[in-house]
């Protein structure tokens, strides 16, 4: 939570030096971000940024797609190889770095376009959405549930979708929450697979640390942590 | 409603038998109970009638239509769980407007439809409600008012009743007895609490280990179980070792003329309720051990004269009786209960 | 074993009263109970005498010494919840020598004193068993031998028959109640099952919304409740409203002397038990609307001449009476009980 | 899980030009990684394994010691302010990098120590121990098993190691094995706060990249995988 804070408030700072940032208050730092007239990269801070939002979300939405029913099967039911399931989704033991090896090997034409980027932070960040929507179906008695909306007359598609998901909903914010935050900030996979183009926010804000505009990334990160803010706040 | 029937329906999971071989007919209306301690198989056989396990052997008719393969969506019966397992994403409303939803029943006739449910069950004011906020008998209500609204073939109870306060219960069971009763509705109440299930249904299974024990109305299990373990399990029993001998009941400190011709002739054991020990008067002499005051009567316990026990009831009038007191009993021959199997 | 008093004890969280102005004295080896509905300050209680509440006014005292202020781990309670909270980190004989290792007895001393504790128990043969393993009964009784190792001033039960078996809870109920009886061991027993607080307790605190209603043993609390709320709340009652003149008690429907001078004049409500309506002669004539047998008895409501209703018990030999028969009954002067406040 | 399966297969390769490894079977990697023969990095990845698999050992112990306790407070207490150290606790917000960028702000003489990278990954890495040892808080009922063991003697210190820690064994021991290979795994703290001296295991990998010696590198990762497996099943 710390360096949140202090990311936050140097933002609005004009330099960085010492142990403190200095110089407020000065807005040219979001300004920059913004308005995309930002220093240092050959892009503005905004368009990386909306870049990476864009690819987070879109790997968001597969977690969604896979992880949900992935986290419903493991509460639920009690089947042959359950326990494996339950661990290879849930220990976030790969690496960004190897996975993005193996991408490039496997996929050579892939590599720079954010197809590539959007599978592979699905990948990477699919654990949490597991974790986090299992939490909530724990919680909740699925199999009366469900078996009570079946004896209601509805079909297991519809159970799904308009009973067990909607009382599920606090965790699959959470788990969309947290995995999209993961995947917007993932350094070590996009750093492998990128090549041109608009680079994502992680890797832009790793450039511009050695072009010293550090400024400019802290007010980029400061917007994207207030993005995550207010979803939080407004769901 | 439906007659529904289980026809010599096995339940294998792996290498135990939950369900073995049981055969019950509910007929048309009837409140039907399933009891027997945990794990004999009550639940297994709820969950047989509702369609969500396969039967391994036997058949499962609704009106003597085989259903046994029909999937519980198409089955169209009522559940209402222990947990009452209401939709907390939906208003009470919503709730128990879902089934006749699936059921492509129309806006308006839906929203009647559970209006009328509501009203019935006294908690139209609720319509607006979340469930979550709701009391746990209120939410019981919900939870009846969902599973008859898509008027069901049978309406599955499974342990409905637990997890409420004592005097709670008590109230609901009365209310949902009588409910129960004026709606006709075919029932299956699954419980482990044989006086919640005496109280509230018309006929019983007495169920043990995946078997059928007994099935009868309370008042033949009460007073005829047929074996030792349904004895034991309704209502409290003494179970006395007796020799029948020439239709002469000897317990071996009192003797008695058996009430009409027996079957048994031999050793053979006799079930005598607490309630028909006549206390105060005749030949046998208890000492008392033990005494539990429950309001409505005590309970005792005593010593009979070659040592077991005997479970009795003492009237309040003699709330003065204490431990180490003798007290004068009496069995009357139509009230012992000769067991004929021993199982 | 020692003396255990609450003196005018008050908690307050933020701005609810969840206990007020209680006071109720144990003496050494009483088993008290104390019932009421959810939320009526009983478990509170409980705490504050464990010492993990502290208390907003008041004193509470262990044999006339003050130990209002002193921390759970220095006064000695033993306490078995109703989820028994075994340490599933140690086999059941170090549950049970855990209290004395704390006290630092001996290891040979501790050991023997468990030993012997389990053997009492009769769950000696558990003693390496891993607590998770038991059944919810075996479970209870480790609960007990682990607070009873301490030698505890006084045994604090909160709610330990909820969660098992009905039958099982039977059997357990006259057990620890033998057990708490032979031990003469000063014990609180809190539960919202009258029932059980009846057979098992010496004397019963009736609380509801933080007040102390009622203090006595199970028969005055049973026969003379001092409000309506007691009286609804232990067993079942019938309240009804009269009018009593010159010590004639009027029911508008019929009359009766009353049982002595009465210190009411006008208005009064009275409560009869059902076991008390006297059935088969008498003067009053009720219509039977419902009936739901208990094996034992049979329960019924009946509607009085003014149309109140009435519940009565009928003896097993009445089973033919059916839904709108009438039937003659009759009140006991001594049965009546004038409940002199209204609260 | 795929990449997992995928570098453990490739590290008995000679080579991996194409879509799949080739040259099977050789011991070639492995031996490189175990007696620190390996070319490529001016260091064995044997070493630098080494000295991540400790750094990130001794994060895990600084965990335990903060995260057990918070995780505990959290399920236990409903104090004021819970939900906001719930939210700090668990939500992985701060990404490595501005979190090493802070460090080296705030303490520039500690960039080349140990010390940094250790306290880097126990901050990086407390929201895990906290979810995982919550998760195990959380199926117990905490507060009438700490009440009994006080009530039969025991003072609060004593009622947490001997009853409440043992009990909640299963978490403990998920959250120091996920946030030892998550902090044996970092990339972006590492670099950032790294400069001479052996490199931490991900900056290892990435200097090998580019030095094409990644069959070495995928043995590496094989025993760091292994070590993993071997610390799971032994407990």
């Amino acid at each position: 939570a710390f360096p949140v804070v202090m990311t936050f408030v140097s933002s609005f700072a004009s330099d960085w030096f010492g142990v403190l940032p200095t110089g407020f208050v000065t807005l040219a730092n979001w300004q920059d971000v913004i308005f995309g007239t930002g220093v240092g990269a050959d892009v503005a801070v905004g368009s990386s940024l909306a870049y990476s939002t864009g690819l987070a979300l879109a790997g968001v939405v597969i977690n969604l797609i896979v992880g949900v029913p992935i986290a419903y099967a493991v509460a639920r039911y009690d089947f042959v190889g359950r326990d494996w399931v339950n661990v290879f989704a849930i220990l976030p033991l790969a690496p960004g770095i190897i996975l993005g090896i193996a991408f490039l090997r496997t996929y050579p034409d892939l590599s720079t376009s954010g197809i590539a980027l959007v599978i592979g932070y699905s990948l990477l960040k699919a654990p949490y959405m597991v974790m986090a929507v299992q939490s909530s179906f724990q919680s909740m008695d699925l199999q009366q549930i469900e078996e009570s909306a079946r004896s209601l007359g509805a079909s297991w598609p519809r159970t799904f979708l308009t009973v067990i998901v909607p009382n599920a909903k606090t965790g699959i914010i959470a788990g969309s929450i947290i995995s999209w935050t993961l995947a917007a900030a993932e350094f070590n996979f996009s750093y492998i697979v990128y090549s041109r183009g608009t680079p994502p926010l992680a890797i832009f804000l790793f450039n511009n640390i050695t072009n010293a505009s550090f400024l400019n990334a802290a007010a980029a990160v400061s917007v994207f942590f207030l993005l995550i803010a207010l979803v939080t706040i407004a769901l | 409603m439906s007659e529904v029937s289980l026809d010599n329906v096995t339940k294998r999971f792996d290498s135990t038998v939950a369900v073995n071989d049981v055969s019950i007919d509910i007929d048309d209306g009837e409140v039907m109970g399933i009891v027997g301690p945990s794990g004999c198989g009550k639940t297994t056989a709820l969950r047989l009638v509702a369609g969500f396990e396969t039967v391994s052997e036997g058949t499962v008719r609704y009106d003597g239509e085989d259903v046994t393969h029909i999937p519980p969506e198409n089955r169209n019966v009522g559940l209402v769980f222990q947990s009452y397992a209401l939709f907390n994403n939906m208003t009470v409303l919503q709730n128990v407007t879902f089934g006749p939803k699936m059921h492509d029943v129309g806006k308006e006739e839906r929203r009647d439809r559970a209006c009328e449910l509501l009203e019935l069950l006294d908690i139209e004011e609720l319509a607006d409600r979340n469930p979550k906020t709701l009391s746990g008998g209120q939410q019981q209500r919900v939870g009846l008012a969902r599973a008859l609204a898509i008027e069901p073939h049978i309406l599955l109870l499974d342990e409905p009743m637990t997890g409420l306060d004592a005097k709670l219960k008590q109230t609901l069971r009365q209310e949902l007895g009588q409910l129960l009763d004026d709606l006709e509705v075919t029932t299956l109440y699954v419980t482990h609490d044989q006086e919640q299930a005496m109280s509230m249904c018309d006929r019983i299974a007495v169920m043990n280990d995946g078997h059928l024990e007994q099935i009868g109305t309370p008042s033949e299990i009460y007073e005829q179980p047929a074996n030792e373990f349904v004895a034991g399990f309704i209502g409290t029993a003494n179970l006395l070792e007796v020799t029948i001998e020439d239709e002469q009941v000897s317990f071996g400190f009192t003797e008695l003329d058996a009430p009409g011709p027996q079957r048994v002739d031999g050793t053979a054991t006799v079930m005598i309720r607490p309630d028909d020990v006549r206390v105060g008067e005749g030949p046998v002499s208890v000492e008392i051990t033990n005494l539990f005051y429950q309001g409505e009567h005590i309970q005792a316990t005593g010593l009979l004269p070659d040592g077991q026990k005997l479970t009795l009831r003492l009237d309040r009038s003699l709330g003065d009786v204490t431990t180490g007191d003798s007290l004068s009993i009496a069995f009357d021959p139509d009230d012992i209960h000769v067991i004929e199997s021993t199982r």
